[in-house]
């Protein structure tokens, strides 16, 4: 028997997801196009008022960007647990943590860089001042995988109930939170031509942290969760 | 030249009216390339297509339908 | 009474048994397990096959009872990689080709040697699918997309759950004969099934789940 | 099919006969395309005097215009399709159908992104949420839609017959970009060009623009054309027409 | 034989939807707490001043309650495409058109009606004026069945696909944008002291189109997209 | 030959088939199905019998020739009620018990005269899981409950794709049960296997599909 390295195990794992994602790549778009969705209807439902517009563009392409997340959050293992890869992929020889974090890393890859890609975009169609743009990236930039990996950890936890996406949105929010006090402060900020620096630098030690707790904590659930 | 350059410079508007053109043709030229493109790729894929179909043949030689 | 029996068992259960809401699934099982055998689990639908295997994959926890592997008590890192387990859920990826699940499987378990993606599929019947997502494939072609994991990935232990289901009667032949090949390479099995298992190697254990 | 169908018509509708019918026609297309184009954009370009309100910029009208009218155009070409497609079941009808498609989704975008790029200079802005503007955007959605649609099957004529539904579900929005100046005030121009009466614009500036506006038809033919060669033989694949004509081209 | 009577056909249907739903009243909870979690992200996203979020808090109601429903609308056939009732649905001998219609009520009421009985709450979280709320009650249930009624022809279409959520939102949006602007326009109008009857009406008069055409619609896309 | 013969068949194909992507996934087949009938329907893995059961069932539209039914081209409307199909997907609600699963279905179908869900349970052998989410039973259970569908339901023609996978001894035998009295009361059934069918009523009809 000649067991994978560690290595081509990974990249096994993340072409398989990353392969995967792009045959179904209508169903990438989904958020990218429902937060495009969001920001065209603002305009609609609040009057097209440049001034308020610019006032409220940094807050919701935020908002926006995280909730479109959230969305693709849910399936993250669904199918996989549907159709018994998820077994497979916890009776292969490779620890699971790992290959949880390369799973994670192609749902960032997947959902959020597009989403982040487009966040320019939304702005300029809330009239957001080019200055603040940067900011607003880098805050995505930090903000989505603190995202995605605490989403992980939940979703796994959930994953053995009836995928219920209630106890998923409920568990969620108070890590939304302080995500989106944080990279909301930063463009505030920007915006207001004041320093942003501080708020940056508490999401990404949030960031560093979650990096390497997160799929730990996600094999672990999941292990819960499979054993029903 | 000096007629050419003010035709360049579209009376101030340059930056507007070139790029618009430059954008009617680029998608008119993607959109004439895409079919050449793509009937190049249908007819190889129609190509493994029959390749696999032969060996599906092999596979199990068709056999005349039984009398009812 | 054979020397296998004498030499250290693959597997060894000791009143093994598995609760579901403090009720036993399936009266408590011994049974031993050793390299080149194979068992068949035989029991009524509804009598606990499918839980036993899951627990014997280390996908259920033991609720009672002592489970060794090779001697020891069985535990994830001891018995990594060398357990195949085929469930009711095959477990394939409707969105890729039977090559390119194949190639995820090798990617995570490793291949055994001399073996290849091309070749595992053609003997096992899927020739001219390779490249088609298995979700056009026929319930049986499907089947058999899962099996051709047994062909290539290196384990010593298969745990098949219905493996006939669905299949016709050259897939049947098909999953006897690398049962077969297995067992003779000193590989171990065990296998549930309904229908008559007719396989060459001598008569298999059996298994009976009473319920 | 229905008897009244011409015989020709019925025959033209025959794919062998269409690729072939097409394949002959769709060079002149492509040629008067360009020679009117040329003309046009000379006339628009060249002999056309700037615009006293808006000088130069106003030269986008000879791109953004035709576009514009091209982008309702083709989905009207669609719908009825869609619909002869539904009802009839011609194959003939599902290609042009969503053949259609990506080429008015292409005039559509040049439309949504010249009047952009007008808009910048004439209004102050590169866009605004006004119904004209929108009800475009709305159209280039459809347009994707029916794409979308269409790719998302795996059957292609199933594909054909999802994305038919939907794209006559849609045509009530072609009338609503036509009309929106003139149901909401808005930032957009109302009608200046007026096929029967008399036009609120000056000759020099009008020849060119039509001339753009049957360039873009022709171009459109000449687009139609080679897309449903090229669909019609991914759909035939199974026929040996087919089967030939990708013998010959493997062998060349 | 006993064919089972019209009404008695719609009931049982009707009541299987209601009971599916209630088994898994997490994920009907779900674009509830999705559309609470947008309302309480905003403030910490653009600061806590009213004034502010009074001038957009009809809007943002609207859009969350329109978006949660959207959330909840790709699921409306999926899970009986997966294990075949859906095709066990369609051999019935029944009107599949008026059986679609009881599906659309029953997700009308497990999705939209929670939404908008939590609405009033969301308008209070954002300062709303609490004479406009019967306005943007009124909008809301003129809206929402419209859109759940469109939205199923759309699902419908692409039932036969592999469900492609983005897809969905393409062809939504166009639709959506009218229910929106004409919703948006009665809030807006009540906020202002001015008269709102005008796209009250026109929001019905769709409506009442809507609920005639879109179950025959929604019946021939699905024989279209399950003939595959 | 007999007198059924002679009479109006129930369902009649003639040079049916149907295409994918301008491929035909079965040769054109003639057969015809009398009231009382059984016909096997036989063939590899991936030759085309889920398929043709699906046509049959009118979920497929037919690509080139013709079906009839009582004598008359096959119409929705004309055969609704009267078709009772059982695919791989069993249509089984996960979160429902079997008896809901099952009042749905006769709500929508109608039942038979004096048939009960509690008695239809029992009789196929679900007796104690009758109100158990369809999701926590084994796959045979499940099997189980979609076949109950055929005890309760009121119909003439049963399509029934691979019955006996899954089922144990018992399970099988019950299947032969049901269909021979099924055909005993004048109804015809169509029935894809790839394990011998052990019917009593006489030898089936075979129709195979060459591929
Ligand atoms: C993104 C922005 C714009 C979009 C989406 C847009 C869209 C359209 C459309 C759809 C039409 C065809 C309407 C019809 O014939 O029914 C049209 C026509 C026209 N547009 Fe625009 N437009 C935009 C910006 C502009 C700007 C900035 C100007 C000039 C200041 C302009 C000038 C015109 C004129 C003169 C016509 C011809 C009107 C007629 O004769 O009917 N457009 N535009
Ligand atoms: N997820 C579950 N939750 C609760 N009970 C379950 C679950 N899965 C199975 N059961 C119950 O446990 C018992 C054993 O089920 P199991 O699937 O192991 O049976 P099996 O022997 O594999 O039967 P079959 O031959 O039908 O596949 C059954 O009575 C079943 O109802
Ligand atoms: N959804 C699909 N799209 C494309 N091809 C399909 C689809 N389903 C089945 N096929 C192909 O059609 C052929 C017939 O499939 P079908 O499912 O009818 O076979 P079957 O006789 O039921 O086989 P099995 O015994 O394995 O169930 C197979 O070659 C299969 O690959
Ligand atoms: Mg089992
Ligand atoms: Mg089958």
């Amino acid at each position: 028997m000649n067991r994978p390295s560690l290595a081509s195990a990974c990249a096994a794992m993340l072409r398989r997801d990353l392969t995967l994602a792009w045959r179904r790549r209508g169903d990438i778009a989904m958020p990218v196009l429902y937060a495009l969705i969001v920001t065209m209807l603002f305009p609609f439902a609040l009057g097209p008022e440049d001034t308020l517009l610019q006032r409220i563009a940094g807050g919701v392409v935020l908002v926006t960007v995280l909730l479109a997340m959230l969305l693709a959050l849910d399936a993250m293992f669904a199918s996989d647990i549907e159709d018994g890869s998820l077994e497979q992929l916890v009776l292969a020889p490779q620890p699971l943590a790992l290959m949880l974090g390369m799973k994670i890393l192609a749902h960032w890859l997947a959902t959020a860089l597009p989403l982040i890609v487009i966040a320019p975009l939304m702005a300029a169609m809330l009239h957001l001042p080019g200055v603040v743009i940067p900011v607003l990236l880098l805050a995505l930039v930090l903000a989505t995988p603190l995202l995605s990996l605490l989403g992980a950890v939940l979703v796994a936890l959930t994953a053995g109930t009836r995928r219920s996406g209630m106890l998923l949105a409920l568990m969620l929010l108070p890590l939304c939170v302080p995500a989106v006090i944080f990279a909301a402060g930063a463009v505030a900020a920007a915006q207001q031509g004041l320093p942003w620096l501080a708020p940056v630098a508490w999401l990404a030690a949030a960031l560093v942290l979650a990096v390497v707790l997160a799929p730990l904590a996600c094999a672990a659930a999941l292990r819960i969760a499979l054993d029903a | 030249m000096n007629a050419l350059q003010q035709f360049l410079a579209m009376g101030g508007y340059a930056a507007y009216v070139w790029p618009a053109y430059a954008l009617f043709f680029a998608v008119l030229l993607a959109d004439t390339l895409a079919p050449r493109l793509r009937r190049r790729r249908v007819l190889a894929e129609l190509r493994a297509r029959l390749a696999r179909q032969s060996a599906r043949q092999e596979r199990k030689p068709l056999s005349t339908p039984a009398s009812p | 009474m054979t020397a296998a029996d004498t030499a250290l068992p693959l597997l060894e259960a000791r009143a093994l048994s598995f609760f579901r809401q403090d009720e036993p699934v399936f009266a408590p099982l011994d049974f031993r397990l050793h390299a080149g055998e194979l068992a068949l689990v035989e029991g009524d639908n509804g009598s606990g096959k499918t839980t036993l295997l899951r627990m014997l994959a280390g996908l259920l926890h033991i609720s009672a009872g002592e489970l060794h592997w090779r001697g020891e008590p069985m535990q994830r890192d001891r018995c990594a990689g060398e357990i195949l387990f085929l469930g009711h859920q095959l477990g394939l990826k409707a969105d890729l080709s039977p090559r390119e699940n194949l190639r995820i499987a090798a990617g995570l378990h490793g291949m055994r040697e001399g073996a290849g993606a091309a070749s595992v599929l053609a003997r096992i019947g899927l020739r001219g699918y390779e490249d088609e997502p298995v979700r056009r494939l026929s319930a049986g072609q499907k089947k058999r997309a899962a099996l051709a994991r047994l062909l290539l990935l290196p384990a010593s232990l298969w745990l098949l759950d219905e493996p006939y289901a669905n299949l016709d009667r050259i897939g049947i032949a098909l999953v006897n004969d690398l049962l077969e090949s297995h067992t003779d390479t000193g590989g171990a099995a065990m296998v549930t099934s309904h229908g008559t298992v007719s396989f060459h190697g001598g008569e298999p254990r059996r298994i009976r789940m009473h319920d | 099919m229905a008897s009244w169908i011409p015989l020709w018509l019925h025959k033209l509708g025959s794919p062998p006969t269409f690729y072939r019918f097409a394949g002959a026609l769709q060079p002149w297309a492509m040629a008067l395309a360009l020679l009117l184009g040329a003309i046009g954009l000379y006339g628009g370009l060249v002999l056309a005097p700037a615009d006293y309100q808006q000088a130069d910029a106003y030269r986008i009208i000879f791109i953004h215009v035709p576009s514009a009218w091209m982008s309702m155009f083709i989905y009207a070409v669609m719908g009825v399709a869609s619909f002869v497609a539904l009802v009839w079941r011609i194959k003939l009808a599902e290609v042009v159908a969503m053949e259609s498609a990506p080429i008015g989704a292409a005039f559509t975008f040049i439309t949504l992104v010249t009047g952009s790029l007008w808009g910048k200079p004439m209004w102050g802005t590169w866009w605004t949420w006004d119904a004209r503007l929108t009800s475009e955007l709305v159209l280039l959605f459809l347009f994707l839609g029916v794409i979308g649609l269409y790719h998302a099957f795996e059957d292609r004529r199933q594909g054909a017959r999802a994305a038919a539904f939907l794209a006559i579900i849609g045509i009530i929005n072609v009338p609503i970009v036509h009309f929106s100046v003139n149901w909401w005030n808005t930032l957009h121009q109302g009608s200046t060009v007026n096929v029967f009466g008399q036009s609120k614009i000056s000759a020099d500036m009008l020849w060119p623009l039509l001339t753009m506006t049957l360039a873009t038809k022709f171009y459109y033919l000449a687009s139609l054309f080679s897309r449903a060669r090229t669909d019609l033989l991914a759909l035939e694949g199974g026929k040996d027409w087919v089967r030939k004509i990708a013998e010959d081209e493997a062998s060349r």
